[in-house]
Order: structure tokens, then sequence, then C-alpha cells
């Protein structure tokens, strides 16, 4: 096995591992922290397949963003110190069962099928080839679909603000 | 030739011979590790010293000037002081977390290093998406930051968090599309391809009006996010006793303070970068005498004057201007810089566009 | 890295998918149900990404979904945020089991 | 012909006033809303006159001297498979561009009367939309080119109609009324709206001409197809007539749908001038008229009905008329009577050759008729303005408080009386005599008639301006001015055209044939009913110029006929009680147990299984979404195993 490969082995490692913690953990701030790690693996997985833009923007989107909102979500409605209620037992075992069979399921499907794998031409993959596929109008083109992002982006902004909003104190 | 880059180079070719590709690698990061390290423990000797013979200047006082020829080794021996402190952990901390935050902070300042470009040819990593990198690693630091506060069990440090990460939040945004600016310009996000576009005159010359208004906001979004004054709410004194880090002492304090000052020299040094040519020396037009005159001057000399220059501004801010409230703080990032940012960034693709750009 | 098998990302993804789905079930706080959410989302991503590199290594389009499917998920998780913030603020509680007025 | 799409402009007009005022009245001070409107319209009038000298004298025939039909407009709106579609279009011929003149010549006037009549009124700027609305549907009505068309308008009509007589919303009465006139049109319109199917199922087209060209031909397919088919032994045909004449009933009110127009008069005096008398109420005329070729010679049995329904109506209404003591329910019996009259008159000229001039005289009629009419209502408003009154009794002695108005009624009495020289004169003998060349019986109905016209009209004339100054008199010094100069004017004007309209040759302008006519004027012929209009108004002179007890005892005469006019034949009486006895009781009473407790039952039956079902499971729904989600990811586990290891 090559290094090359078992950097792979080593990131799918820390991916997994820290999904289970952050998945199992009873502290929620350490549960948002294995969070991060394993989306911080996942983008080492595309800088490994050189796929670094899309590293890049899950870094920016995940860690600066999301992540950063779902920290401060927990600084505004946990208390640090306090453990989380335990879950309860019964839907615990169903939820282990349930995944380890669809687990099991989806991998034997996986194995069973042969898929074609395609080792001709690699497309340069710069971000100027990214920028022209993102706004090309043609065939292959995803000027529209990157529209219709940026729309819901701005209603979902929009719509973040009025849920969010301090309901007014003379009115409520 | 005895450059870095060739110096560098001439490593990287004995490692390659001696050892398998993999095996080099893996040394090649290793050896990258301890550099970077220790630059970073020379860097946080340097900065400190700089920053208190700076304040110094400014407030007519002489400054550190026992320890050592005048007062050259204080740094050093206030490090042997906190390296020898005992490492308190308040009771009621959440240990894993509280012990990791500090290292979590340095890593990205690590990490932040790699695509810069310190001399001609000489880059850790030329990474191709190199604007975007920097902005991706350099939002993970906040996450070190909110994880002090949160994991110190005390309100001080919590609140001291959520502020440093509503500013550093809000501040990146400003950053980014400064930065953004001069990707417009040079047309690339390799920081090379930045560079080598600044052949001819550095971007904050040939880009005039908006590549000015991006720079002033940068070093504005820079200095905020660095948590540096007059934008130091965050560990404001006198209403938050210190901040996200004010249960931490010892070395853990020492690598937070290290890794602050480790940040105001990278955002300077690719400000530097972006708009001051990185290593480029200043050539003027085509006053070939005197551009040959300063390609004799090397060019890591180059780089460190100017990443140098910049840390001299931001620190003079802080003995020039006042500490903000924080909600000032906010209303001047989202009322005006971002506002001003992005009409600059408008104005800006209209000069491409339009090719009115030197 | 012709030398780790299209499957072993497949089993990556899969793997992930499941400890999401694991988590959504689970877990009772909100916040952390948003996080298992956060997972299934980025094993589909892994997905798309694999099958870009290995099937069809000379397009993009794995690239572009996941790049929509990421803007797609930060808008869903502000807006979650927001709505866990104000059912926080309704019920002082972010309890799963605590929100069930749904039901009316 | 291209002269002629102008035409457009003329529903368009007040269909502009309407919007605008519909939209932006409630901002217009004073009456600014009422003078845009009339502006509007002043535009709508001028195009119309203009048209109508175009068509007239310039351009209208062709080169054998005959009026031609001109379509100058027709776009298609609904293409339906096989050929048949929906126009819209507009269509000149001399009718048309005759009622064009009427209508906004009569519009106009009442538009000008109002400025002064609904002067301070709340709703000012909505009455004016309303009036914009009326007008557009009316002339919508007059130039549509095709069935559905005239449909569509109609029912507009209808509808402005209804907004008009309830524009006094707050009162009980005038919401009844409106609802009372919508109810009983729309019920004629059903007829109508059959009538139209059955008509273009045997024509195979909607449009007027092709419409006519085919069932008056009497080799073509449609007319054998239409005639050939029947129920009850009468012909599709006929049927299609028929029906399409009960609409015309229903809007005209003719017997027995006249019930609505009476209580019509509910609405603004100026209203009941323009719709209720001189334009609505023509419409069912205008409808029969524009299918005349077709009553005329494919369906002589629909034409009988035609022309005794008018009679009838014409003489029932008229002896109503001479008991009524409301001035505006006698103008509105006296109208239901001279639309009988122009009924009656297309009903009996069918065939050919001379007796067709009672088409034209039918027209002539109409046109006369609509001036005069108005007048004595705007005339009728101008006392109402006076005494606050509707009851004729509260009236009396007004002849040198209201000289203008004085004048004009008289003239308009005169006219409607069939005086000579006067407007009526010339159009009622036209009628009379083409009734005589054909149905001496309605012949002579219409002679009496016009006796009786002369009487209730001279009575009412007599009761307002002479005899006794009634109680009222006192106080109406107060208000004793007789409106602007614009609520004068459009007094004038009318009286002038009652007076000269009769002179006009309108047999060379409108006649079946499109060739010129000559309308009968024969002294001899005319010595009879105009002497019996005579008499009927020395009689009215004798009860009613001064106060006299001859009215009562003449009363006391006819006893219990008397009574019964004065009930108006207790028509409404009899319409209630099919409705509430009849219909109600037996019909809708039963229908609706059978509604709620059969059907409503079985549905309800299924609501409530459903209901007990949903709420024995409704468990499963916590309204905790990880439950929700629980089910969600076994149920898509065991399906997708389902699907792979057993179904695939």
């Amino acid at each position: 096995m090559s290094i090359s490969a078992m950097f792979f082995y080593a990131l799918s490692a820390a991916v997994l591992v820290s999904a289970v913690l952050s998945v199992t953990s009873r502290n929620i701030f350490r549960s948002a922290i294995f969070l991060l790690f394993s989306l911080i693996s996942i983008a080492g997985i595309y800088f490994w397949m050189n796929y670094e833009f899309i590293a890049a923007v899950q870094t920016i989107v995940y860690v600066g963003g999301i992540v950063v909102l779902i920290i401060f979500s927990i600084f505004l409605t946990q208390q640090a110190g306090v453990s989380l209620p335990a879950p309860m037992k019964g839907r615990m075992i169903y939820a282990a069962l349930a995944s380890i069979a669809g687990f099991v399921l989806v991998v034997m499907q996986l194995l069973a099928h042969p898929f074609k794998v395609d080792n001709s031409v690699v497309a340069s993959r710069g971000i100027k080839d990214i920028g022209h596929g993102l706004l090309e109008t043609g065939a292959n083109g995803y000027v529209l679909p990157f529209e219709l992002v940026s729309i819901l982006l701005l209603a979902a902004m929009i719509g973040c603000i009025v849920i969010a909003l301090k309901p007014n104190s003379t009115t409520a | 030739m005895l450059s870095i880059a060739g110096i560098a180079n001439s490593i990287h070719q004995w490692l390659n011979e001696t050892f398998s590709s993999g095996w080099a690698t893996l040394l090649e990061f290793v050896l990258v590790g301890i550099l970077v390290i220790s630059f970073f423990a020379f860097l946080g000797l340097v900065l400190v010293f700089m920053e208190r013979k700076v304040s110094a200047y400014m407030q007519l006082r002489v400054g550190p000037n026992r320890v050592g020829y005048k007062g050259l080794a204080q740094t050093l021996a206030d490090t042997i002081k906190l390296v020898v402190k005992e490492g308190l952990t308040p009771d009621g901390a959440d240990k894993f977390l509280f012990n990791f935050a500090p290292f979590l902070v340095l890593i990205a300042s690590m990490l932040l290093m790699a695509p810069i470009a310190f001399a001609k040819d000489f880059q850790i990593w030329d990474i191709n998406i190199g604007v975007l990198y920097i902005t991706a690693i350099s939002s993970i630091s906040v996450i070190g930051v909110l994880m002090a506060g949160w994991s110190s069990n005390n309100k001080y440090s919590l609140l001291g968090a959520m502020r440093s990460g509503a500013q550093i939040v809000s501040y990146e945004l400003s950053a980014g599309l400064a930065i953004m600016t001069i990707v417009i310009l040079a047309g690339s996000i390799r920081l090379s391809d930045i560079i080598a576009s600044q052949e001819n005159g550095w971007w904050i010359f040939k880009g005039h009006i908006p590549a000015i208004i991006a720079f002033v906001i940068y070093i504005i979004a820079v200095t905020a996010e660095t948590n540096r004054a007059p934008f130091d709410l965050a560990e404001a004194e006198s209403e938050l006793t210190a901040g996200f880090h004010t249960e931490y002492s010892g070395m853990k304090f020492a690598l937070f303070f290290l890794s602050e000052y480790v940040n105001i020299f990278i955002v300077c040094a690719i400000g530097a970068t972006l708009f001051l040519g990185g290593w480029m020396p200043l050539h003027i037009g085509h006053w070939e005498g005197f551009n040959h005159i300063m390609d004799f001057i090397p060019s890591s000399l180059w780089f460190m004057g100017k990443t140098f220059f910049l840390i001299f501004l931001i620190m003079w801010f802080r003995w020039t201007f006042p500490r903000l409230r924080i909600d000032q703080l906010l209303n001047l990032e989202w009322k005006y810089l971002l506002p001003i940012s992005l009409f600059n960034l408008l104005l800006v693709t209209f000069i491409a566009l339009m090719g009115w750009y030197f | 890295m012709n030398e780790v098998p299209l499957s072993h990302f497949l089993i990556l993804s899969t793997a992930l998918f499941f400890i999401g789905v694991f988590g959504f079930l689970s877990r009772r706080n909100l916040v952390t149900i948003l996080m298992s959410l956060e997972l299934i989302l980025n094993s589909v991503n892994i997905n798309f990404i694999a099958f870009n590199q290995y099937l069809w290594p000379g397009k993009m389009d794995g690239l572009f979904f996941t790049l929509f499917i990421i803007a797609i998920a930060a808008a869903e998780a502000a807006v979650a945020i927001a709505i866990i913030l104000h059912l926080y603020r309704h019920y002082r509680s972010i309890d799963a089991e605590d929100v069930d007025t749904l039901r009316f | 012909m291209n002269m002629f799409t102008q035409a457009v402009w003329i529903p368009l007009l007040p269909f502009l006033s309407f919007l605008l005022l519909g939209f932006f009245g409630k901002y217009l001070k004073g009456t600014t809303a009422g003078w845009l409107a009339t502006v509007f319209l002043l535009g709508a009038a001028a195009i119309s006159f203009n048209i109508a000298y175009e068509y007239f004298f310039l351009f209208g025939k062709d080169a054998n001297g005959v009026y031609q039909t001109i379509v100058p407009l027709k776009m298609t709106w609904l293409q339906f498979a096989g050929g048949l579609s929906i126009d819209m279009g507009l269509l000149i011929d001399p009718i048309a561009v005759m009622m064009l003149v009427v209508v906004t010549f009569i519009s106009l006037m009442v538009h000008l009367y109002s400025l002064g009549y609904m002067k301070g009124e709340e709703r000012f700027s909505t009455y004016y939309a309303y009036l914009g609305l009326f007008t557009f549907s009316m002339l919508g009505l007059v130039l549509s080119v095709n069935l559905f068309q005239i449909y569509i308008f109609w029912e507009l009509v209808g509808v402005s109609s209804f907004l008009l007589i309830g524009f006094y919303f707050d009162r009980a009465s005038a919401i009844a009324a409106a609802k009372k006139a919508f109810i009983v049109t729309r019920f004629a319109d059903l007829g109508f709206l059959i009538g139209i199917l059955v008509l273009s199922s045997a024509a195979g087209t909607l449009d007027f001409q092709t419409l006519i060209q085919r069932l008056t031909d009497s080799t073509g397919e449609g007319l054998h197809t239409a005639t050939a088919t029947g129920f009850l032994g009468v012909s599709a045909l006929t049927w299609g007539l028929l029906l399409i004449f009960m609409g015309g009933a229903g809007k005209s009110a003719m017997f027995p749908l006249h019930i609505w127009l009476p209580d019509a008069m509910e609405g603004p005096t100026p209203v009941s001038a323009l719709i209720h008398a001189a334009t609505m109420v023509v419409a069912g005329v205008y409808l029969v008229a524009r299918l005349f070729g077709i009553f005329a010679f494919s369906a002589p049995g629909a034409m009988e009905v035609v022309a005794w329904v008018g009679a009838i109506s014409s003489l029932f209404a008229a002896v109503i008329a001479c008991t009524q003591t409301d001035i505006k329910r006698v103008l509105a019996y006296s109208t239901m009577s001279q639309i009988g009259y122009m009924m009656f008159a297309l009903g009996v000229s069918g065939g050919s050759g001379e007796a067709v001039d009672g088409f034209t005289a039918a027209n002539f009629h109409l046109f006369t008729h609509a001036m005069f009419k108005a007048l004595l209502f705007l005339g009728a408003g101008m006392v109402i303005h006076a005494v606050h009154s509707n009851e004729l009794k509260d009236m009396g002695g007004l002849r040198k408080q209201l000289p203008v108005t004085h004048l004009t009624f008289l003239i308009a009495c005169l006219a409607i009386a069939g005086v000579p020289p006067f407007a009526g004169f010339f159009s009622k003998e036209a009628i009379l005599h083409a009734a005589h060349l054909t149905h001496p019986a309605i012949y002579w109905i219409g002679i009496i008639t016009a006796a009786l016209t002369a009487f209730y009209m001279f009575r009412l004339y007599f009761g307002i301006f002479h005899g006794a100054t009634s109680s009222h008199h006192g106080d109406s010094h107060h208000h004793g001015h007789e409106g602007d100069f614009f609520q004068k004017l459009p007094l004038i004007l009318l009286g002038v055209a009652s007076m000269t309209a009769g002179f006009i040759p309108f047999g060379n302008f409108v006649s079946f044939s499109g060739r010129p006519v000559e309308l009968h004027t024969d002294l001899a012929f005319s010595i009879l009913p105009v002497s019996l209009s005579l008499v009927g108004i020395l009689i009215a002179a004798w009860f009613y110029r001064k106060p006299s007890e001859m009215p009562d005892k003449v009363a006391g005469f006819f006893g219990s006929v008397f009574t019964a006019a004065r009930q108006k034949f207790y028509i409404d009486e009899i319409y209630l009680f099919i409705t509430r006895k009849i219909i109600f009781k037996l019909i809708a009473a039963p229908a609706a147990w059978f509604d709620r407790s059969i059907i409503d039952g079985t549905v309800n039956t299924f609501g409530v299984a459903a209901q007990t079902g949903s709420e024995s499971i409704s468990d499963l729904q916590t309204g905790k979404v990880q439950s929700y989600a629980a089910w969600f990811v076994g149920a898509t586990l065991l399906l997708i195993i389902v699907f792979i290891y057993f179904i695939h």
C-alpha cells in the first residue's frame, strides 16, 4: 500500500471516527467539534483527490459558516458544562439496528454492482474551467441552477432574518 | 546560486535521490513542519519585542532595555517565564477542549503559512487555489477561539468568545471582498500568478482607486480579524478581564499569544503579497537603471520589508485609536465597510472589463 | 490515487450516511439533529465527487452538483438555526420531544 | 370599410370612463367624475353621429342603393374544432346605427342631467362608473356580430342594470327590486341561452349574417334540419326562436315577465330614463329585429307568438297604468305598453311586401319612443325633486313652479298620445297601419291601447301640473328651483327631438330589405286613432284638470276590475304563489330532504367512517419529527428489501 493510499484510509478513518463521536457524544459542544473534524477530513479527502476548489468551498462553507452557526446556536441555547439528556433506549436500539441494516444492505448492493471505471481523460478542473462551466448557457452549462441557488440563498437569508427576529415587544 | 529557492531545491533533490518518493514527501513534511515551528518561535520573539519597542516609541519611552543588548533578550526571558509557569485548568472546564483550543488556533496559523511566497520561487506549497485556501483556513481559527471560550466554563470567556466570533466572522467578509478585488485585477487566485502579475508595478499603484479602497478596507478588516486594538473587544480588559483566554495561563496562554502575533504576520504577509507585490522589487516604468538597482536587493528582503511595514502600521493603530464599542464595531462592518466593499467590487469589475488599469 | 478502488469511497460515504441517520434518529437535541443532517449531506457529496472522478473524469457535473449541495446546505442550516432559535425563544427548550405541536 | 372601425371606440369610451371612475373615482372631488364621464360620452356620441352620417348618407349603400351590412372588425376569440368559433366584432347595419344614435344620445342626455340630479350623492363617481358600464354594455350589444357576443353583452347589461337599480342599497326596497330584476331577466336569459344553442346547432354558426342566410334559404340544409326535427309538434327552429324571444321578452318586460320593470323604478330617476325607458328594455325588440329574417320567413308560428305577446302586454300595461298613483310606475307601465307596441309591430309584419313595413314601423317607434319616454322620465325626475315624493296625490299645480318641465312634459305627453304632428303620431300610425293589414284583432287592441295611453298620460300631466296645489306645495317654495342649466338642457333637447323626430323620413333609412320604403300616412286612416286619443285626453282633462268626483265614480263603476288593475292584476301574487307554494313546497322541499338525508347522508357516512378510522390511528401522528423519521427510514429499508430481493 502506497503512502498516498494510506493518506486516504487515514482520512477516511478520521471522517468516520469523528462522525461517530459526533453523533454519540453527550457533550453538545464536543459533538460540534467532532463534526468539524469530520468535515475537515472530508475536505482533506477532496484535497487528496485534487478537487482543491471543492475542498476550499467545503472548508469555507462548513467550517467558516455552518459549524460557526451551529456553535453560536449552542451558545445561545445551551449551558456550558451541562451534558445532554440520555437518548431514549428503545429508539437508540432501533436507530442502531436500522442504520446497520441499511449499511449492510447498501454495501452488499455496492459490491455486487460492476462500476465501469473510466481512466481516460481527466478534464482540467482549474478555477477558470469551473467558472466557465458554472456560467455556461449551453448544453452543459449550469447558469440556471447557479441563478436559482443565488435566489435560494437570498430567500434563505431573508427568511432567517424574519424567523429569528425578536418579536416586537409591543405586539408580542 | 545562493538563494533561498536554490537551497530548498537542492534539499528536495537530495531527498528524492536518497529515498523513495513517498518517504521523501513525508520527510519534507516533517522538515517543513520543524521549519515553520521554529519560524513561529522566532516570529513570536521578534514581534513581541517589536510591539514593545513601537509602543515605547509612540509613547516617547525607551521600552525594554535591560535584558541583553538594548533589551533584545527581553522576550526570550518572558518566554522562559511562561514555559516554566504552571498551566492551570479550571475545575468545571471541559478538559479536552480546553487543552485543544490553543493548538487548533496555532495549527490554523501554521496551515496559513503554506501558500505564502517568502522569496522568489520559495513557497511551501504553490496551491492553485491560493487565495481561496487562505480564506478557508483562516476561518478555522475562529473555532479555536469559540472553543476556548466555551470550555473555560466562565461567563467572561464565553462573552469574549462570542464577541470575538461575531467580529471575526463579520470582518472576514470585508477582507475576502478586498482580496477579491485583487483577484479580479490579476485574473488568477494562485498566489504565484498574482505576484507575477505585479512584475511591472504593484497592484496598489496599477489598480489605483479600487485597489487603494480595497487596501484600506483590507487593513481595517484584518486589524479587526486579528482582534487588535482598536478592535480588541474580545479581550477588553476593562469589560471582560481578558476575554476568551481569561482562564488560560502558562504555556497555553503563550500559544494564544503567539498565534495572535503570527496571525498579524500572516495577514500582513498576504496584504503585502496582494497589494504590494510580494517579493517583487519596486519597479518604476522604464527607469531601467533604477529598476536594475532595485533587482539587486534580495527578494526575501523585499517581502519582509513590506510585511513588517504593514505590521508597523497595525501596531501604530493600537496607540492611535481608542477602542470601539461592540455595536459600533458591528455597525462599522455591516453598515459601512461591507457596502463599500461590495460597491468597490463592482467598480473594479467595471474597471477590469474596460481595461482602465495599468 | 488509482490504487483506492471506487467501492471504498462508496463504502465510506455509505457509512457516513448511516452514521448520520443514526444520529438523526437517536439524538434529541435539535442542534445535534441538524449536525447529523450535515453528515448525511456530506456523504452524498463524497459520492458525487467519487463518481465524477472515477466514472466521468472528462466532465465536471459531479463537481457542480456538490457545489450546489453545499450552497443549499448552507441555506438549509441557516434557516434551520433560525427556526431553532425561534423555537427556543418559544419553548425554552430545543428538545425534539418537546416540540410536538405540529400534530395539531 | 375601414372608416367604420372607428365604431370600436363607441363602446370603448364609456368602458374607459367606467374603468377610470371605478378605480380612481373616489379621489375625484365634487362633480369632476360626472364631467369626466360626460366628456367621454360626448366623444362616443360624436363618433356615433359621425358614423350615422357616413353610413346613411355617404358610404352605406351599395351600387343598387341598398343599405348593406358591414362588418368592419372581426376577430376570432375562441376557436373550437370543426370550424365553429366565437368571434368578437362590430356589425354595422341600419338598425345598429339607429340604435347607436339612440343609445349614445339618450345616455349623453342622462349623463348631463345627472350632473345636477345626483349632485351631492355620496357615491356620485360610482354612479357615473355604473352608467359608463351600462352604456358600454348596451353599445356592445348593439354592435354584436354574433349570437354569443350579443349574449355576453346582454348579461353585462343585466348586471349593470342590477347595479343601478340597487344603487341606493341602503333601502330594502331597492335591494329587493334589484334582485327581482336580476332574477327575472336571468330566468328569461336561460331561455335565450338554450335558444342560442338550438339555433346555432341547427345552422352550424353563431354569426348573424351566416345564420340568417342559412336559416332563411329554403333550399339550404340548415333550415331543413331545423324544421325537420321538432318537439311537441313544434319544429326545432320555432322552439329556438321562441326561447330567444323569451330572453327578449324578459329584458323588454313583456307579459308575463314584466313584473320586474315597475319595481325597477327604485333606481335613480335618470337611470330609469336611460335603462328602463329608452335603451335596455328595447333590447328585446332589437333582438327580434336582428333575427327578423328568420322569424318572418322561416317561423311564422313564432312570429304569431311575438305579435300576441306584444299586443297583450301593450293593452294589459295600459290598463294598469290608468290606475297607478306612483308617477314613475305609471311611466314604467306605459313603457311596457309602448314596447308591446313595437313587439306586435314586428310580429304582425311577417311575410313580404307592404306587411314588412311593420319592421320599419317598430324601429321608428323605438326611435321616437326613446326620445319622448326619456324626456318623460327626466321630467318626472324634476317633479320628484321638487316635491320629494313619487305619489300623484302629493303633486298638483306645478306648472308655475317648473315652467320648462311643464312645457317639455306636455310635448312628451302629446307625442306619446299620438297627436299630430308630434313624433309619436307618425310611428304609431305606421304600426297601426301594419297591424291593420294583417291582424285586425291586434289592430283594434292597438287602437284601444292608444286611447288608454292618451288618457293615462294626460291624467298624469293634469295631476302634476294642474289641479289643486298639494299639501306639499306650501313648503315646496323652499326648494322650488328647477335645476341648473345642465339639467334643463336635456329636457329642451329631448323636447325638440320629440317634436321633430316624426318628420324624419325613417323609411328611407331603416327597412328590412335595405331599400327605402314609404311609410303610410293616410289622413282617412289616421282619423280614428287620433280622435280616440283626443277623446282620451279630453276625459283626462275633465277628470283631473280640476279636482272632481268623477275618477272615484268611474273607479266605482268598474269595481273589481279597477281594484284588480290597481293591484296589477295580481301577477306578483301569482308569481309568489307559484314560487312559494308550488315550487318551494312541492318540489324544492322534497328535493332538499332527499339532498340532505340521502345524498349528504351517504357522504356523511363516509366522512364519519373516515373520522372514526383516523381517530383510531391518529396516535401514530405524534408531532415528533423523529418518530416520523424513524417510520420513514424503516419503511424505506423495507421497501428496498422488498423491491430488490422479492420483486426484482
